[in-house]
Parts: structure tokens; C-alpha cells; sequence
């Protein structure tokens, strides 16, 4: 039973990011102000300092640029980490993540990889309106030759952190803004890897399952709990990863339940909870007693006033409301 | 033997001083949570602003920018009001609470915002150009964006069509020696931004930033010529941002020295045309600070006003999304 | 009852936009060799001498930047016409399309609009690989403030592309290039149009709806005809506009047919079809007799080769093999 | 006198005549169609390619370059029978079929493609130069891309990163005086791209792409420069392309005229060299012939070879999408 130790989210990614940068001198890191300035969510305070600017490397703001050169570094057999100031900012980089990255091993029949890594922020944070808020995670889902993961929780942005730096495939590893200081214990073990491919069960139940995955799934947890006071077991099913997704732990717990529900940030209308509605409906067609329920963000560019912003996000109490909807 | 008159001196002076003083407040609400996400003043770079939005025929031509808008805003006949209110996120605002600091538009008076992506607002003033042109109007387009900003590839991909098409924008660079956290030297292979525009077909010029009256003389010539020439010109404007790079930034000890903001602070361009007004004889120092008060109780009172007037509905959330239609409601 | 003519897919698309740009001298078109060099799949050819250089421009290779102009030009009251020479190199564009053209009229409050048409071939031509071959239609379908819409036949590429060009918000219009030599039967009326958001019955059926857009719909029209031989009444539903999307016609089929298939050529997992599959799962929860199935694209980068290319598309017999499953 | 050898010039002309006679060959594969989707040809370009692949360390250095990429691949050593049959689709090809002409790979061989995103490719160049010094080899890259390449932002945001980052990476801009249908004029600015790289603090140059000789000596005297510096150089090279931008391309004549393109064959590169190998007395018509009678036989003989290889399995459409999964499968 290895040691254990109580750190934010925040953290959990530091400790991940500091244990592979001196297990392998080929990682590096390259992003606009991660050095000198530690990131806009200081999520790489202290790097520059240790590491210096060979391998913390401060990027122009040139989001196609620098992500065209660390996947150039990537084919030559480097390992960037790649961090996007907001996730909504990697918009300027999808022609260098979908075309290249995601599409060079295929295209070369396998003869080249390319290991690397798209970590930062992604959804919502706060007041930051309409151009700094989006969710990218559904659209990286969509596209073979990506893995995407969005972690929910420390212990989980500690393993799927390391496992997407050593993985040997282009990883988009999502990191919501609202989770970053959330607290939690986190194995204290330079080798513990949380596998892709693996939803996890974070709270067992008998009468519902809430699907979700990255902030949302903290937002079921608490869901859970307030239906828990009107007698409802909900079951709370922590996606986790999207692509790979794991089917079989989903669907099994919507056996179990009879009764599903997919939550995500992102605008509802496209998003990936559709995926999973979809996946789930047909696969469990028998099995549900009700129609599978989707809560998802309103179809609405974000806006700045909190009043607003706050409409826009999903909350408990949206899935709440969802659930007595199915009845 | 001055080009200037003591009434447009101190008019540069009152606006340089309104800006400071508003942005100020600006700074202190959102301090007290009246202003939330991302805010950026312009303070220290008030001589840029004044100097080219006089230049221009206001409501007429065209201007855009990005995040650091205010100034601009004002400069062009934005109600005070409405741009404090947008910046506490009231109904009043200039976008009824739904942009923020970062997206002032106010387009009657020939403002075309206030945009968040570093970079991305570039080839919509082209585009804003464009359309000037294809309407044989001649208005010209100031398209203001930063130093960081002059890194992303599509302001050359704009420049090569501001070149091919002749359009009649100028792009100015506002280099005020930081992009965030990163200084010109670390995100620049040539710090010198002005020779950027000279692969496409367009004149390219390096001007000070802090003398308005120097500035707004240069500014006046170049727009003249662009709107009689209908070509581009690209013009790298040297500035300093006194402040953090945004309302959120208390970290400036990462990326410079107290020292030199303070040495920084000496070319500031409100004391610098204070000293002009005190020696041409047109203000003393007790009309100076006449002039101040009097602006910050203007200030004080567009506070209030903005202040006053209520937030947006949460049924407004989906205003304006279309022109015709609403998106699929609920969660 | 007025006159028609018999035309192709490609020169009703010539047609609207020759009858709008004659009609309101604001229009313009912008794109990659659409002027001299009549565009790659010739659709602009006749228009550079006819217009000449100052409505009809040749845009240097920069996707980013022409769009951006073009958006520019929009928001000043012009009327642009913006061709992708492959909605694949949209992607180069997105920022342009998501961050500013669909967000400005929000983020101005209603002050600014922004009437753009972006046009072009989207999804598979043939053998054009990977970097190619991209359908786009889902994901600027999960953007609000853009409408999108992809014709199947030659009447509904002339009347949507002139809704398209008439309408003030941002339009994205998809030409598959295998529809471009499609004949039909086309209104000869310079203000027929037809309007967003209702989806068309192509052919009525009771057994099974197959749903579908864009060049899928020909490939249901087909199958159609497939399962008539074998007694099954398939009714085919062609969506038409994905954005706003037209579910009372979409479920009022299913519940009359009580199964469904979504049909959709782009990657399967994660795509539009999973939307439109959930939203059927939900609300005809209890019409259905069958789980809602779904037809989409190997979720392969595409490949080159014409038999590996062949494998990823479908056809017909995926969709009467999906019928089949149903049961 | 002369600083080639006989044997130098034997190479270079069978290298360029070698290229020539595939490419040809290529042609005549398409219109059987035995290839299709995009297929590109260098014919008129060859010198460019053969001056710049032997002045650097073949197998060592890095190679990139867009969809225009036999003649790179070939003089990098990739065999030519993979090459064809990847063109023809076959499993013995570079990709197994599932890349064709636009994305021939040979990373062994330093070859590292082979892209069809204009523009899209030049980063990721930047990327193996900046592994190079990353590590400490003194190993340069060879960044090519087309003059319509050239308008693509993500170039200066990659020069502006060469120059910061001190990268050795070669830009060569293949000038071939058009983008598919669009000429030089009507898509540059200003044509002289040579001036682009200028702004970003790196040594910039326009040569000569038709003479085959004086390719290879300034080719050498860059690559060793910038071995020797690490820092980066941006080249404009002055070529044509002879035939339609792609197999595809019929049109000639909407962008260009027959006259237009008689004149430029008196420049063929291959036709130059015939001339210099004769008055050196090196070869006489009679060996050229010879030569390419050879030359023509050898390219038969790898047509017949790609040809007799077999088509790709259907079941490996899911292979090598992920180097250690496969993705969801069916429709
Ligand atoms: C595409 C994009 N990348 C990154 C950011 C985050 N960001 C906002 S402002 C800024 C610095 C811009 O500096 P500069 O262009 O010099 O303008 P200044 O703030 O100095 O006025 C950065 C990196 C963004 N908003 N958009
Ligand atoms: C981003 C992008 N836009 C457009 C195209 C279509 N396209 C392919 S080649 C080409 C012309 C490129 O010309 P140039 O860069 O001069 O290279 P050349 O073909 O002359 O070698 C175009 C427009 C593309 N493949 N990628
Ligand atoms: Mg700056
Ligand atoms: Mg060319």
C-alpha cells in the first residue's frame, strides 16, 4: 500500500508533470508565458527556475506555430508537452492537432509516431465571456488518431497526466479551470498510472446513473448527494476518458440502473454527451426505463455577466431537475 | 510658433486625463468584485489613443482593436456610461452585459470592438477596409493590435492582402514592451516590429508613443496619405503598460523590475504635455488640478451611473444569438 | 405552377448565385481560384468575366485570412460569399468562423451582424487522402450562432444557397463533391427559396425512416429502393438543415415508422448522426419498436488507397445492413 | 578549371533525367488510372531538389516538404518501387497505399513527407531542426514549400520562432511562379519573396532554381553555414512548373500561354546540363541517349514492379491509426 499524499488538483498535475520531466530528458514543455511568467493558472510555477528554457520553453503567441513545431520535435522523437493558455485558444491550432499530430502515424503506415501531449484549461472559467470559454474535448473526441482524456479528480489528473506523457500517441488531456483547487489524496508513487480506456464507478448506486466526466462529474457527486436526501440512489459514472471510451463500464451501470443521465459543460446541441446518449440508448434499448436524459450547457456564446454566465453552466440543480423529468 | 492651439493642447490633455482617471476607478471595481474576468487599462499608453482617434474623422472611419479597448471607445464618442456599465456587466452596457471588458462595439460611432483573440480582430479591419473600398468611400481603417499580437501569422496573412488589394488600413502596433508576461525580447526574433510590414508592399514607420503632440502629427500625416493613397501602412508605435497586463496580473515582479517602471514612469505622457501646457503659459499647475478634479468627479458620477442601472435578465441570456431566430433552450 | 428546368447539383448552386449577385450589388464572392482559375470543381466558372476582379477575388492561400476579411467586409454590410476550395481547410479557418463571425452579433448585443455565406465541397471526393476528405457540417452544427445547412438535391442546393445568401446571420453551406454532377429537376424562379429549418420527406414510407443529409440522403433514396424489393417500406427523411434542426418532422416520421436509422458520412463516433440519434432515443422513447441505429464513417483518417477508401464511406448496403440488424 | 567532376555532372543529369522520366511516367500511370485523387509532378523543377540533396548529409539531415514530394523522396534514396506503387496505392508502397503521391514518407532516409496542408508542414519542420539542437546534433533541416505555401501565416509565426530559438532549419520557397491556377502577381504582394524572411532576424536570398550547378554550389554554401551557425536562412528560389499544377489540372490555359510556356522550356535545367556536359566534352549526344534509353528502361521496370504488387486488405483500413489501439470499428 504505497504512501499517500493530500494536494489541489493544481498540484496532483505538478507532481506529475516534475516526476516525467526528471525520469525523461526528452520531455519538454512550450507555451505562450509558461516560464519566466509560470502560466496563467500557474500550473508550471517553478519549472522555468528548475528546468530553464531549454525545456520550459515560452512560445510567442503563435498557438499554430508552436504547436506545428513541438509535433515536428514529437516526429523526431522528442516528447512535448504542449500547454494551451485556455484550451479555447488550441482553436488556431486544430489544423496542426487534427491534420498533423492525429493523422501522421496513419499516413506513414505507422512509420512515424508522434507523442505529445495538449494539456490546459478547458470550459468555462469565470466571467471570461465568449471567445475564452469554450469545452474542446467533444471535438477532439471526434477525430481518430487523438486520445482524450478529461480527469475529475486529483488522483486521476496525477495518473492520466503521467499516462498521457508516456503514451506514445497524441493525447488532449483537459484540465477544468473549476477543478484546479479542488483537494484530494493522491498516490505518492512516480509509477501509478491511471490506464485510458477505463470509466470509473466514483459512487455505487441503485436507481440512476449520472454520466460525466472532467468538472461535471464533481457536479454529479454533489447531484447525488441532494438526491440521495429524497431517497434516490443515483449512481455517479466518472467518464473520465472519451476517446477511448469505455462502453462497457457505462452500459453496465445503466443495466444496473434502468435510468441514465450524461452531463458536460459543453454547449448541449453536438456535444459529446450526444455520443454517449446515443451509445447508451442503443445499447441498452432494453434495459432503460426511461429515455436517456442529456444535461448539457445552454446553445449560447458565453456571456460576461455572471448572472448570464451562471444560466449557461450546468449546476446540480439542473441535474436534479433532469431526473425528475425522466420521473 | 506652435502648429497646436492651447485649446486643442488641452483637449489632448482633458482626454489623456479622463482615460487615466476612468481606467483607474475601473481598476478599483473590479477590486471590489463589481468587475470580474478579464480587464485590461490602457494606463501609460493614453498618448497613442488620443493622438490617432484625432486624427481621424470619428463616426466615419473605421476602428477596431482588441481586449484593450476602452480608450478607444471613449476617444470616439462612446458614452462613458455604457462603457463602465459593460465593464460591471449591466444592461446599459454597450453590449448589454453579454461582452465585458473586452468587447466594447459601438459601431455608429465607428467602432468595431474590442475582440479576445490575440491577433483574430486583424484581418476583420482589412475587411472593414475592404468594404470602404468597395464602396468607393474614402474612409480609412485604423487596426490597432499588440506587440505579442503582431506574432500571429494571420496579421500577414491580412498584410500580403492589404498589399495585393490595396486597402486603405493602417496597422498600428501598439509596443508596449510586454505581451503578458513575456518581454518584447523573448517573444520577438527582432524586436524592431516595424520592419514587418516591408515584404508586403507597404510603407513601415517606428514612431514614439508617449508625446501626444508628436504622435498626433505623425498620426494626421499618415492617415492623410492612406486615405489619399488607399494603401496600407503598417506603423510600430513605441508605448510602455504601466499597469499589470490585465486587472488579474499582480505578478509583474516575474517579468520586470520596480526600477523600471519607475524609470518608465518618467516619460509618462500625461506629466510629459503638463510640462508643455506649464511652459507655453496656457495651464498652471492650479488649473491642472482644477481640470482633475473636475474629471474625477465626472468619473465618480459616470460610476454611479453605471452603478445604478440594473443587471441583465437571465431570460436575455438568449438575446441576439440570431438575428431571426433562438437556439434549442434548456439544459 | 411556375417553369422548371433540368439541371445538375453544380449549376443550380450557378444559378442562385448568379440570380443573387445580379440581384444585389453588395454580394461578393472570395476564395482560392474561384476567379481566373473557374475554382477547382469549376463552380465559379463564368463568373470572374462576367463580375470581374472587384466581386469576384482570387484569395492568396490564406484560409484564415480571407475569411477574416470576408467577416470584416460582412460586419460593414456587405454580403460575402466566402468558397473553401475543400471545406477541409475550413479548419485553418475556424477561429475566423466560430470566434468572430458567430459570436459578434451575440457579443455586440444584436448591434452588428454578419451576413456570410461559407460555401464549398465537404467530405469525400475521391482518393484525396486524409487531409482531404474532412465532413465539417457536425461540428459547425455545435456552434451557436452559425446556421448549417447541406442540400441533397438540385432544388434545395438553389433554394438553400439563396436563403443562405439572403440571410443576415453566418451560413455554413456544404456541397458534397460526389452531388456536384447529381441532374434534377430545378425551379426556374430567381425568389424561390427554401427556408431553414424543415427537414423533407423525400419518400414516404411506414416500415423504417432513414435520416440523413447531404450526399447520405441519395444513399438512402437508394437503399430505399433496395428494401422495397425485400417488402420493407422505408420512408427517407432528408434533413436538409442541421442548424436550426427540424425535429417535429424528424420524430413525427419515426413515430409513424416506429424505427430509425441516422445515416451520416462523416466519422461515426462523435459526429452530427449521434444529436440527431439521441434526440430520437428521447423524445420517441416510447414509439420505438427498435433502438435507434446509426450508419457513419469508420472512424479512419482516410485513406488513400480506393479500397481502403471504399471501406470507410457508406453505401447502400451498410445502411440495409443496419436495417437488417434492427430486425 | 572546372569544380565538378565529370562524375558529378554524370549524376546530377541522370538524377534530374531520372525524376523527369518517373514523373512522365507518373503521368501516364494517372491517365490509366492506375493513380488517382492529387497527384503532383516537379517536371521543370529538378535542379532545384538535386542541388539541394547532395550538399547535405543524406540520412542524417532533415528533409520536409509539401504534396510535391517524389523527387525528394527519390534523391533521398527511398526506393523508387515504393514510391510508384504508394502513388499506385499498393501495400508494397512508402504508406502501404494509404498516404498516395501527396504523403510519401521515408524517415530513415530523413525524408519526413510528404503534406498536403499548404502551408501546414513548415512548423513541423521547424519542429526536427529544433530536435536537432534540442539534442545537441549538428544536423540541419531542409524546409520546402511553394510560393502560394508562402502566404500562409503559420510561416512567419515558424520564421519568428527559427530566428528566436536560433533553429537550423533552411526555408526554400520553390518559386514556380504559381499557386495551382493563380500567378505570382495575383497572390503576392510584393513578388519578391525573397524579402519575407527578413523582419525575423535571419539571412534571406533569392537564386537561381534552373541551373543546376550553381544550385549545388549555393545549396552547399548554406546547408554548411547553417551547420555551422544553427541559425536559420530563408531562400527563394526561382523555378517553373512545367506541367499543370496537378494530374488533375487541364486548364493551362486559363492562367497561362502557350507562348509563356515555350519560353520557359528554353530554361528546362535538364536541356542546360546537356548543353554544359557537351562543351566540357563529358558526354556526347549519343551517351545522353544512351542514358536515357537506360533511364527509361530502369522506370519501366519499377512501373512493372509497383504494378505487379498487390492492392491493401480491406481489414488494414484500421491499422496503424494508433500505435497501440484501434479505434471503434464499423459503420
Ligand atoms: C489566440 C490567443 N492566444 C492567447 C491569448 C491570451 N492572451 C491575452 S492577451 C495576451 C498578450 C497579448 O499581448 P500584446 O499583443 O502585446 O497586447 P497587450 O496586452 O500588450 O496590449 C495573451 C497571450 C489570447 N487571448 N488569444
Ligand atoms: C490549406 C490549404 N489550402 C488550399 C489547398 C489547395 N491547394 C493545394 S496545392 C495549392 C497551390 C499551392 O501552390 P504553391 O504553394 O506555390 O506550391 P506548388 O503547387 O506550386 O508547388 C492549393 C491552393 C491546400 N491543399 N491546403
Ligand atoms: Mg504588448
Ligand atoms: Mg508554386
Amino acid at each position: 500500500m504505497a504512501a499517500t499524499v493530500e494536494i489541489t488538483f493544481r498540484e496532483a498535475l505538478q507532481k506529475a508533470l516534475y516526476e516525467e520531466m526528471d525520469r525523461n530528458a526528452d520531455i519538454f514543455m512550450i507555451g505562450e508565458d509558461i516560464g519566466r511568467y509560470e502560466g496563467t493558472f500557474k500550473v508550471t510555477r517553478g519549472f522555468f527556475p528548475k528546468y530553464g528554457h531549454r525545456r520550459v520553453i515560452d512560445a510567442p503567441i503563435t498557438e499554430a506555430g508552436f504547436t506545428g513545431l513541438a509535433i515536428g520535435a514529437a516526429m523526431a522523437g522528442l516528447r512535448p508537452v504542449v500547454e494551451f493558455m485556455t484550451k479555447s485558444f488550441s482553436i488556431l491550432a486544430l489544423d496542426q492537432i487534427i491534420n498533423h499530430a492525429a493523422k501522421v502515424h496513419y499516413m506513414t503506415n505507422g512509420v512515424v509516431k508522434c507523442p505529445i501531449v495538449f494539456r490546459g484549461p478547458g470550459g468555462a472559467a469565470k466571467q471570461l465571456s465568449a471567445q475564452h470559454s469554450h469545452s474542446m474535448e467533444g471535438w477532439f473526441a471526434h477525430v481518430p488518431g487523438l486520445k482524450v482524456v478529461a480527469p475529475a479528480t486529483v488522483e486521476d489528473a496525477y495518473g492520466m497526466l503521467r499516462a498521457a506523457i508516456r503514451d506514445d500517441n497524441p493525447v488532449v488531456f483537459t484540465e477544468n479551470p473549476g477543478l484546479y483547487t479542488v483537494k484530494g489524496i493522491c498516490p505518492d508513487d512516480n509509477e501509478f498510472i491511471v490506464p485510458f480506456g477505463k470509466a470509473n464507478i466514483l459512487k455505487e448506486g441503485r436507481d440512476i446513473s449520472l454520466i460525466g466526466y472532467s468538472r461535471m462529474t464533481q457536479v454529479n457527486l454533489l447531484a447525488a448527494e441532494l438526491l440521495a436526501k429524497d431517497g434516490i440512489d443515483a449512481e455517479v459514472v466518472d467518464v473520465r476518458s472519451l476517446l477511448p471510451l469505455d462502453t462497457d463500464t457505462i452500459f453496465a451501470s445503466v443495466r444496473k440502473t434502468h435510468r441514465a443521465i450524461v452531463v458536460y459543460e459543453d454547449w448541449k446541441f453536438g456535444g459529446f454527451g450526444a455520443e454517449i446518449a446515443a451509445k447508451v440508448s442503443e445499447a441498452c434499448f432494453d434495459d432503460l426505463d426511461a429515455p436517456v436524459g442529456r444535461v448539457g450547457g445552454l446553445n449560447v456564446p458565453m456571456p460576461y455577466a455572471r448572472v448570464l454566465e451562471l444560466e449557461c453552466i450546468p449546476d446540480e440543480n439542473d441535474v436534479l431537475a433532469a431526473v425528475r423529468k425522466l420521473g | 510658433q506652435y502648429t497646436e492651439t492651447p485649446a486643442e493642447l488641452e483637449q489632448y490633455y482633458r482626454e489623456m486625463l479622463f482615460i487615466r482617471r476612468f481606467e483607474e476607478k475601473c481598476n478599483v471595481v473590479y477590486r471590489q468584485g463589481k468587475a470580474g474576468g478579464y480587464m485590461h487599462v490602457y494606463i501609460g499608453m493614453e498618448a497613442l489613443a488620443v493622438g490617432w482617434m484625432n486624427s481621424i474623422r470619428k463616426g466615419e472611419d473605421y476602428v477596431i482593436t482588441a481586449y484593450r479597448d476602452h480608450a478607444h471607445a471613449l476617444l470616439l464618442g462612446t458614452p462613458a456610461v455604457a462603457v463602465m456599465a459593460e465593464i460591471m456587466g449591466r444592461k446599459a452596457g454597450t453590449a448589454g452585459g453579454k461582452g465585458g471588458s473586452m468587447h466594447i462595439y459601438d459601431p455608429k460611432n465607428g467602432f468595431y470592438g474590442g475582440w479576445g483573440i490575440v491577433g483574430g480582430h486583424v484581418p476583420l479591419g482589412a475587411g472593414l477596409a475592404f468594404a470602404a473600398k468597395y464602396r468607393g468611400e474614402d474612409k480609412v481603417c485604423l487596426n490597432f493590435m499588440g506587440d505579442g499580437a503582431a506574432n500571429q501569422g494571420v496579421v500577414y496573412e491580412t498584410l500580403n492582402m492589404a498589399g495585393l488589394y490595396d486597402l486603405p488600413c493602417i496597422f498600428i502596433v501598439e509596443n508596449n514592451e510586454f505581451a503578458m508576461g513575456t518581454r518584447l525580447e523573448y517573444h520577438a526574433a527582432d524586436p524592431e516590429l516595424w520592419k514587418r510590414g516591408l515584404p508586403y508592399n507597404m510603407k513601415c514607420e517606428r514612431l514614439d508613443g508617449m508625446d501626444v503632440l508628436q504622435m498626433k502629427k505623425d498620426a494626421q500625416r499618415i492617415v492623410n496619405e492612406v486615405r489619399e493613397t488607399g494603401k496600407p501602412y503598417w506603423v510600430e508605435i513605441m508605448t510602455y503598460r504601466y499597469s499589470g497586463h490585465g486587472a488579474a496580473d499582480n505578478d509583474r515582479q516575474l517579468y520586470r523590475t520596480k526600477e523600471e517602471e519607475e524609470k518608465a514612469w518618467q516619460r509618462d505622457p500625461i506629466g510629459r504635455l503638463e510640462q508643455v501646457l506649464i511652459e507655453r503659459n496656457i495651464l498652471n499647475r492650479e488649473r491642472l488640478e482644477a481640470i482633475d478634479e473636475e474629471i474625477l468627479e465626472q468619473v465618480e458620477q459616470i460610476y454611479e451611473a453605471a452603478d445604478a442601472s440594473p443587471f441583465p435578465d437571465k431570460n436575455e441570456v438568449y438575446d441576439n444569438i440570431y438575428s431571426d431566430m433562438s437556439p434549442e433552450e434548456g439544459h
